[in-house]
């Protein structure tokens, strides 16, 4: 039990540019705390995650990948985040399927002006992660 | 040194090697596979899918790792296999053919220290076809036998209910004295069934390879036939044919980095093949292999006329494995007989 | 050289990073990357004195590349990539890591903050590692621009566009221009003539030298972008030639046809051949083709007969125009909620219950009853009548959330109008509460309520229905907590104002966002309130948002004085963060071309090939590509990759 | 340790050079042993495993003679994912090195005869142990020749060596097309060696260059009356071990990398054409 | 039923007036009773043809090499090439014309409908023989029949038929220039996606320990992508050194190429590879199987493509196939596509 409290899950969070970093930043201005243990990457579009970074995440060691962008209909490149529903959605799927923890993907909907939702996201999905424990399944062994 | 072994204390032989690492066939997934075993072995299976070549020779090998801090020489760390003793039991006598052409390949001119790091520590316990056990078999034409000891530590002989049991080397005595009483003396009738079990095993047909003498030379003089890119029009360049070989031995070597600063990887080997259409790709886009033909003769001329040429044996042992498992039906027996066919 | 020498900049912004990033360590980390040739530390890097350092650091140390890691980079990108400039290095070689917004903000915990903004530093290192210099793309700028929809939103912009010299194409998918405003009688809160305004300005307009009026026809396909759109237009056949026609009138005198006048919002009929106003522009006749007895002289051919202009030809076909543009407005207005969805105030189906615009028509001189209000149902004179207010607007459960903002206003035009038409009349108005914010608006309500003795009552409507020749209506007044029963002569309903038939349609042609109400999206509600997020597209009217006349003339102005902006320059300069193809890599499968939302590439010789002038670099082409063949200049998929890597060192 | 073929020695990189710059750069790198003393000796034409810890390995030709023995020289051409990172390298880095790997031509053999080197582009490498051996030993040797062309008169390396040896053999640069300030021979190296007329008696020539060079230098060379025997030049393909194990670098029977990449025309013209 | 001759002298006529350069079908392998693919490019060769249920080989694939084989030689189609494809083969076809990898009078499809009997599954009818070695295979209405060294051996095609076979809901080539055959779509033997769904039905610990089991045997033999007629990028994420390769490319290119996976057969490389194919096979799969049955360490590879196909089928609406106009799965979308997993 107490190795899972130190346990601090390692997330990848791909935010696009327009909605979800901007809100990530406006959660900085608002000075609103969360979790340290999401990495953001900046990313044009949530239409430009390709499954490729997710499956490399977790192949790399990332125990859980968060995708983040803006909601339907405020793509800032209209149908980016169509695009990237329909890829993300298989792509869970395809690991649940597997047998990975559906918790361990996440994705959501993060305009510029949710500060406070980016905060919470992250919070939650830390706080998924943890009873998780690490992610091995996935994750290319150091040693053999 | 000649024993009988009573089927039904093969599991207490086995428990008995206390020392060493006992594998077996297994059916699993519907294929045959080698499993570590502690007590029961079934020794029923046809052949393996897969030949005991990783036990000397496994899919990936790491050769060493390296560290480095930027600004600071690298630090090697050389990882050598663990000394386990390893006896598998079960193998066939194709797959113990396979023995000696692998120990060739990795001694002659210089010695592999992973190879044969690993090759000393595995004993071979071999069973005896008493009947090829699949359509696809054709040891007799390549000098093999259903009944060859070659590369085998120990000949088991399937008696019915019970097994005769035959040292080859004196690692074999060694797995047999550790059998104690289990093993007990063949009366003359045993020696006599397994005569005649040997006998009618080679007599059993089986496919053939029509001139394997004369297999080298015409094959040479063959190189340039274009029955080579006729036959192999259909091969799709997949690993199975020479994955799954006895004797097939060909490998890459990469780094493989787990960190960048401060850089922290390993050098590590892992099989390729000759199938493979990148395999001698230079780095110009050149490629002396180009196509499937050229890549279908290497490895039937491999087998058949370079390895002869180097070590006057046939490096393929007619085990059939990538006859009966090559998706598109590409036969080595078929394609020797064809292309050596109508050569003088 | 191919490897990198990066010089990484960590800024403390005084202690907003410092105190909860060690920026020591961060720098010391970044020193042991494979390209990192210089570190430094500072505690304002976007001073002054910060500025010239990292201009000098790059100078001495021949750095070829530059991180700061500081703030968000929507705050001092531009900052040091000019920095970077200056210094002799090519700008796009410059990131920004974020651990400010991103990191020394948002976490109080030191230890757990520098690991975070180590890995953020460091996967922007990686990521500069591969960035290659980029020079923006200069393209040049078409100098014309298009209106749609040419209410008095697109006559407007039209208008300050062409007075500026610059040609304008305005295309209006109804036979005339004029749009909403021209069904109304009079305006709020002056109550002057609506067309005796607007009149002049349609006539302006199409007499105008610089002004390309194109009416009955639809924007189909947009290609292009900002500077250089490409669109193709649909125009429909009218059947009569414009310059011939007479307007005599002789041909709707034969036609056997007789269908509801839309214009009159299906208050009276028309022909099929026919006249939307009196006062349309283009002044001419319009046949119907959906209503035609079948444009054949052995059908029916009375109109062509009877015409002695030979103004009618029935081979006219639809025609698709190309149009080389600059830059768009878009005013394609709004429509009324429809009262379908509203069976509680009888879906439409319940007589003398008249939406907003009916009433207009009836108190319009030009209207069905000359200008009498007669109710439809007996051409009788309505001696009371109930107005609703808020009528599908402001419901989240059941219609419409919002406030459609004008109906307060012109119900209260309304109740006068009624008043003035029948002064011995009883006018009651349903509704929520009074939204009069105006330059005298809310005198305007005031009048509304005491001078012309309009009964407001404060409460909702629950239904309404026909009863002994007349609609009962119930509801309550909240004030008095008590239920209300009338029984009008005619019911006005203010609808709620939505987003017009076909908005969906356009917005998708021209590929600019709606809002979630489905009302053209503006780029930024407070900063970029006419600019869509699409370059070079801008906004007006109530295509936008629900607004009255001079705000919408006022959004005209401005959207207009945005196009005339734009176009003044003679080249754009666009990011050149686009994307590339490797056609050594292109199979030529076309799955980008299709998920491509700015039709940015096409298909030549079996590979993609991507328009410069078009791509966004928004990447969803290289996530769709399965064969890595397309990537967006730096944001490559080795360098995402990498920086994956890097977030989980 | 050093009875584990794949375990390379580390090697410091002393000396670092751009030959020629472009698209197809090549630099020369000059390799010392890390912790001192030899790396190995080696014969002319041999080659090394060079590897970048990260990157993989190499299979690269000894440039230097074997008579220096405190390093190894090696011109590296940047095609690709190892040579890149050579490329990248600075002085003092250390990297991996095994070796020496392969036959060596047959110097001894050719003492008191006459040599022709012929080489283009980055071929020159392979052949330069030699050259420089025999000019070292040049009482042992007859008459030294050095044809050497490149693309361009940028893409020729060794400039500033191949001026010096001018002192003490023959040297005839040449260039695919004319170029201002050029006033060696234009035009393609085979028809550079005709243009010479090379004498078979008592002769050898070593050729090395793109697979098209070698073939119409061989052409020639028949023409002129050199026998089969009397032209030696080197094959590359792609090698992995270096040992003869990893299966690839074949022709026929033989792996390049045990009974090569030395080969005489002789020899080679027997061999299947899988190079 | 499907008279072979029909097909061999469609081929036979089309060779020799030369309306096509070669037919690519199915002939008489050398091991027995299995086919093997044939390239009939005489009208003599045409009577080597043949149709039975050992014809399991999905043959577009060899219309993908044609075409590399021809930019490879740089040469231009000339006339089509003829092929004998089944119902899933030609939606794989459909797929190929879909995505642009040629023209669809490159090809001559000649159609056989399954008819409802599908092919044969070789490892089933080795469980049902026990040890028998069975020489040749051949349909009789509902049923193989086998001649075996003890007799002919009759079986309900449904015991040995290959699993997608059975579930198969499209036996029919509806793209084709000329079909042989008759057309019984809608004759479904068992529910589609029945193992999935089983499967499905465990809790995530039992699917992680099945196919983890699965993912360590993979011996990254890739015969389950070069069987594949949707596998036919130039590079694949596995490849070391690829085709687009030439003189040409720069050496930064080579240098700079994503190392998504390491080459060693290990799980997590493994799963990488595996889930890539079935992300890059989403709404391209046509389901003809040939991955898991190349496969030799029998790894259930198809459940993975399945579990794609099933979520484009009820989620999207899409059919992988079924038509050669419009857009991909993963490059298209609805605005109704679901989005409830989205926080
Ligand atoms: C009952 C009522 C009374 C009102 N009274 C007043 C008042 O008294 N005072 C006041 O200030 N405001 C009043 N208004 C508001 C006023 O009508 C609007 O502010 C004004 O009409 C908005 O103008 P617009 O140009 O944006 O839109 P519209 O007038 O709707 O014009 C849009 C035009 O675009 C055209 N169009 C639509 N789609 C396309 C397309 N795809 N392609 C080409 N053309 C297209 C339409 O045909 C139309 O001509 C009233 C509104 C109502 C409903
Ligand atoms: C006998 C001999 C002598 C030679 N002498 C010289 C010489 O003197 N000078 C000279 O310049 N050249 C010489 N060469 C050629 C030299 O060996 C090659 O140019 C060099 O190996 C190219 O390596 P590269 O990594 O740069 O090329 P690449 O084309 O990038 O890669 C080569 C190999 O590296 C591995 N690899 C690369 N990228 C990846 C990846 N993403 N994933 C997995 N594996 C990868 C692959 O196995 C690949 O085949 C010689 C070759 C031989 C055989
Ligand atoms: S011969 Fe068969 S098994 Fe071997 S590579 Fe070709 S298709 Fe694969
Ligand atoms: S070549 Fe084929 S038959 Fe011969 S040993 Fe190898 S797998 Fe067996
Ligand atoms: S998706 Fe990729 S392969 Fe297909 S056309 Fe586009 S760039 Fe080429
Ligand atoms: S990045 Fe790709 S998908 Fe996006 S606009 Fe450019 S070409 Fe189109
Ligand atoms: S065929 Fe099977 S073993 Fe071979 S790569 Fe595919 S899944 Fe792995
Ligand atoms: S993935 Fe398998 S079943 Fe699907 S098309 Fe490819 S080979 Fe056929």
């Amino acid at each position: 039990m107490s190795e899972q409290q130190n346990y601090e899950p390692r997330v990848v969070a791909f935010l696009c540019k327009w909605c979800s970093s901007a809100g990530s930043d406006l959660a900085g201005v608002s000075r609103i705390q969360y979790p340290a243990n999401a990495t953001p990457i900046t990313i044009p579009c949530t239409g430009a995650v390709s499954p490729m970074y997710i499956l490399s995440a977790f192949n790399k060691g990332a125990d859980g990948v968060l995708v983040s962008g803006c909601h339907i209909g405020d793509c800032h490149y209209i149908e980016g985040n169509f695009l990237a529903r329909r890829k993300m959605h298989l792509i869970m799927e395809l690991l649940e399927f597997i047998g990975v923890e559906p918790n361990r993907f996440r994705m959501s909907w993060v305009s510029a002006a949710e500060g406070a939702k980016f905060a919470q996201v992250i919070t939650d999905f830390v706080d998924d992660l943890k009873p998780l424990g690490p992610q091995e399944k996935l994750k290319k062994a150091e040693r053999a | 040194m000649e024993k009988i072994l009573d089927k039904k204390r093969i599991d207490d032989w086995i428990a008995a090697l206390n020392d060493w690492e006992v594998h077996a066939p297994a059916l699993e997934d519907g294929i045959w596979t080698y499993k570590p075993v502690s007590g029961a072995a079934r020794l029923d299976h046809p052949n393996t899918r897969q030949s005991p070549k990783g036990f000397t020779f496994p899919q990936r090998e790491v050769y060493f790792s390296f560290e480095q801090i930027k600004g600071e020489p690298p630090k090697l760390t050389q990882i050598l296999p663990k000394e386990t003793r390893h006896v598998v039991f079960g193998v066939r006598p194709c797959d113990g053919k396979g023995v000696p052409r692998m120990d060739k390949v990795f001694t002659d001119h210089v010695e592999d220290t992973y190879y044969t790091t690993r090759r000393k520590n595995v004993a071979y316990v071999g069973l005896a076809c008493n009947k090829p056990p699949s359509a696809t078999c054709f040891c007799l034409s390549v000098g093999g036998s259903p009944v060859s000891t070659d590369g085998l530590d120990v000949q088991l002989t399937d008696l019915g209910d019970r097994y005769f049991v035959k040292a080859v080397t004196e690692t074999g005595k060694a797995l047999m004295k550790a059998a104690g009483s289990l093993l007990t003396e063949p009366a003359a009738a045993d020696q006599k069934q397994v005569k005649q079990v040997h006998t009618e095993a080679v007599a059993y047909p089986q496919r053939k390879i029509n001139d394997p003498d004369g297999a080298p030379a015409k094959l040479k003089v063959s190189f340039n036939s274009p029955l080579w890119d006729e036959m192999a029009r259909a091969c799709i360049g997949c690993g199975i044919c020479t994955f799954l070989c006895p004797t097939c031995h060909c490998f890459d070597i990469n780094d493989e980095v787990h960190s960048k600063a401060p850089l922290q990887g390993q050098r590590v080997r892992t099989w390729d093949n000759c199938q493979f259409p990148d395999f001698t790709m230079h780095s110009s886009g050149h490629n002396p292999r180009e196509n499937t033909g050229a890549r279908l003769r290497q490895r039937v001329n491999h087998k058949f006329q370079y390895f002869h040429e180097n070590f006057g044996m046939h490096q393929c042992t007619g085990c059939g494995r990538c006859v009966s498992e090559c998706p598109v039906g590409i036969d080595i027996v078929a394609v020797v007989n064809k292309v050596t066919e109508n050569v003088g | 050289m191919t490897k990198k020498r990066t010089g990484v900049f960590v800024c403390h912004c005084g202690t907003n990073i410092a105190a909860t990033v060690d920026v020591a360590r961060v720098a010391k980390e970044m020193a042991g990357e494979d390209s990192v040739a210089f570190t430094k530390e500072y505690v304002y890097m976007c001073s002054e004195p910060g500025q010239e350092s990292v201009v000098q650091a790059i100078k001495d140390n021949k750095l070829d590349s530059i991180v700061v890691t500081c703030c968000s980079p929507n705050l001092h990108e531009k900052t040091f990539r000019d920095n970077a400039k200056r210094a002799g290095i090519n700008n796009f070689t410059c990131e920004i890591a974020n651990i400010r917004e991103q990191c020394s903000w948002v976490h109080n915990d030191k230890a757990k903050g520098t690991e975070k903004a180590i890995k953020i530093s460091r996967s922007v290192v990686r990521r500069v590692n591969r960035n290659q210099p980029l020079e923006s793309i200069a393209v040049n700028v078409t100098r014309r621009a298009m209106v749609i929809g040419g209410g008095i939103a697109g006559i407007q912009a039209a208008l300050d566009i062409a007075n500026a010299g610059v040609e304008v194409v305005l295309v209006e998918k109804q036979a005339t221009i004029g749009g909403r405003m021209l069904q109304l009688s009079e305006t709020f809160p002056t109550l002057d003539c609506s067309q005796c305004v607007l009149s002049p300005k349609m006539v302006e307009l199409k007499r105008h030298p610089k002004v390309k009026l194109m009416t009955y026809s639809e924007v189909q396909e947009l290609a292009g972008s900002v500077g250089n759109f490409r669109v193709k237009i649909l125009k429909k056949p009218t059947f009569v030639d414009p310059d011939k026609c007479k307007l005599c009138d002789e041909c709707t005198a034969v036609c056997p046809v007789v269908v509801p006048n839309e214009y009159e919002i299906n208050l009276t009929t028309r022909r099929a051949i026919y006249i939307p106003y009196a006062q349309s522009i283009p002044a001419s006749y319009t046949l119907d083709e959906s209503t035609c007895l079948g444009l054949n002289p052995v059908v029916c051919g009375k109109c062509k007969d009877v015409c002695e202009a030979d103004a009618i030809n029935y081979d006219m076909r639809p025609e698709t125009v190309t149009e080389d543009v600059g830059a768009i407005v878009v005013a394609t207005g709004f429509d009324l909620y429809d009262q379908a969805n509203m069976p509680e105030m009888g879906g439409g189906k319940v007589e003398d219950v008249l939406d907003g615009l009916q009433f207009e028509r009836l108190c319009s001189a030009s209207g069905a009853t000359g200008g009498h209000i007669l109710r439809p149902s007996d051409h009788k004179e309505p001696k009371n009548v109930v107005f609703i207010q808020c009528v599908g607007s402001r419901d989240p459960a059941k219609h419409c959330a919002y406030c459609s903002k004008i109906c307060c206003m012109y119900t209260a035009k309304h109740a006068q109008l009624y008043k003035h038409h029948v002064p011995d009349g009883r006018a009651y108005v349903f509704y929520i509460d009074i939204r009069s914010g105006g330059k005298g608006y809310e005198e305007f309500v005031q009048r509304t309520m005491e001078d012309n003795d309009t009964l407001y009552l404060r409460g909702r409507v629950s239904r309404l229905y026909r009863h002994n020749g007349k609609v009962r209506v119930l509801g309550t007044d909240t004030l008095s907590g008590q239920n209300v029963e009338i029984d009008a002569d005619m019911v006005v309903l203010a609808l709620a104002m939505v987003p017009s038939k076909g908005t969906t349609e356009i917005a998708k042609i021209l590929k600019i966002g709606r809002d979630k109400d489905g009302f053209l999206a503006e780029a930024h509600p407070k900063l970029r309130p006419v600019e869509s997020v699409t370059g070079g597209i801008y906004l007006a009217g109530a295509a936008q948002a629900p607004k009255d006349i001079p705000e919408t003339v006022a959004q005209a102005g401005a959207a207009a004085a945005k196009v005339i902006a734009l176009l003044s320059q003679s080249t754009l300069s666009r990011p050149p963060l686009i994307a590339k193809v490797r056609p050594s890599h292109c199979t030529g499968c076309g799955m980008c071309v299709d998920a491509c939302p700015f039709l940015a590439i096409r298909l030549e010789n079996g590979k993609a090939i991507v328009n410069e002038a078009l791509c966004e670099g928004c990447g969803s082409c290289s996530a769709t590509c399965l064969r890595a063949a397309i990537d967006v200049k730096n944001v490559t998929q080795l360098q995402i990759f990498e920086m994956i890597e890097a977030c989980l060192a | 340790m050093s009875d584990n073929i794949y375990l390379p020695k580390l090697g410091r990189v002393a000396f670092i050079k751009d030959e020629v710059v472009g698209e197809r750069a090549i630099k020369t790198f000059r390799v010392e042993a890390a912790d001192g003393g030899d790396l190995f000796e080696h014969e002319c034409g041999q080659c090394a495993m060079l590897s970048i810890f990260g990157r993989g390995e190499s299979m690269i030709s000894i440039a230097s003679s074997p008579l220096i023995k405190e390093y190894k020289q090696f011109s590296i051409m940047r095609v690709g994912r190892v040579s890149t990172a050579f490329h990248d390298l600075a002085v003092g880095d250390v990297i991996g090195i095994r070796g020496p790997y392969g036959n060596n031509f047959p110097i001894d053999d050719w003492r008191g005869k006459n040599l022709y080197f012929i080489g283009g582009g980055c071929g020159l490498a392979p052949i330069w142990p030699l050259i420089t051996t025999a000019v070292a030993q040049r009482a042992d040797f007859k008459n030294i020749t050095v044809f050497y062309g490149g693309r361009t008169s940028r893409d020729i390396m060794y400039r500033a060596e191949l001026e010096k040896l001018r002192e003490s053999v023959d040297v005839h640069l040449s260039i695919d097309k004319a170029e201002e300030g050029w006033d060696g021979y234009c035009g393609f190296v085979p028809a550079a060696v005709m243009d010479k007329d090379p004498v078979p008696d008592n002769s050898v020539a070593i050729t090395c260059g793109p697979p098209i060079m070698i073939k119409f230098v061989i052409q020639n060379l028949n023409q002129l009356g050199f026998a089969d025997d009397q032209i030696y030049t080197t094959i590359e393909n792609k090698m992995k071990c270096g040992l003869g194990k990893c299966g690839r670098c074949n022709v026929g029977k033989d792996y390049v990398c045990v009974k090569g990449p030395v080969y005489s025309w002789a020899v080679l013209k027997n061999l299947p054409e899988e190079y | 039923m499907i008279n072979i001759q029909d097909i061999r002298d469609t081929a036979r006529d089309m060779l020799a007036k030369g309306e096509v350069r070669t037919v690519i079908g199915y002939r008489r392998g050398s091991r027995g009773m299995p086919a093997e693919p044939a390239f009939i490019t005489s009208p003599e060769q045409a009577d080597e043809l043949i149709w039975d249920p050992t014809c399991y080989h999905n043959l577009s694939l060899y219309l993908v090499h044609d075409q590399k084989i021809l930019a490879h030689l740089r040469k231009a189609s000339g006339s089509p090439i003829a092929i004998v494809a089944k119902g899933c083969d030609a939606r794989s076809i459909v797929v190929l014309l879909q995505e642009h990898y040629f023209k669809r009078e490159d090809v001559y499809i000649i159609g056989v409908s399954c008819e409802g009997t599908g092919v044969l599954d070789e490892r089933k009818l080795a469980s049902q023989l026990n040890g028998v070695q069975p020489t040749l295979a051949a349909f009789d209405g509902d049923d193989y029949v086998f001649t075996t060294a003890e007799g002919e051996k009759r079986l309900p095609a449904r015991e040995v038929m290959a699993d997608r076979c059975l579930e198969c809901r499209i036996p029919f080539p509806k793209e084709h220039n000329v079909v042989f055959g008759e057309d019984k779509t809608g004759r479904q033997l068992a529910e589609p996606f029945a193992a999935l769904t089983r499967f499905e039905a465990q809790g995530t610990g039992e699917r992680w320990d099945i196919w983890s089991h699965h993912f360590d045997r993979c011996m990254r033999c890739f015969a389950c992508r070069s069987v594949c007629p949707m596998c036919y990028c130039d590079e694949c994420v596995v490849d070391s050194i690829t085709f687009p390769v030439t003189q040409q490319t720069s050496a930064a290119e080579k240098a700079d190429r994503v190392r998504w996976i390491e080459r060693s057969a290990m799980r997590s490389e493994n799963i990488t590879y595996l889930l890539t194919r079935a992300m890059h096979l989403a709404g391209r799969c046509t389901d003809c199987g040939e991955c898991e049955r190349a496969c030799p360490v029998n790894i259930p590879i198809r459940m993975l493509n399945n579990k794609m196909e099933r979520e484009a089928r009820e989620k999207f609406g899409y059919e992988p196939g079924a038509s050669i106009g419009g857009s991909s799965l993963v490059a298209s979308f609805l605005d109704n596509d679901p989005g409830d997993f989205i926080r």
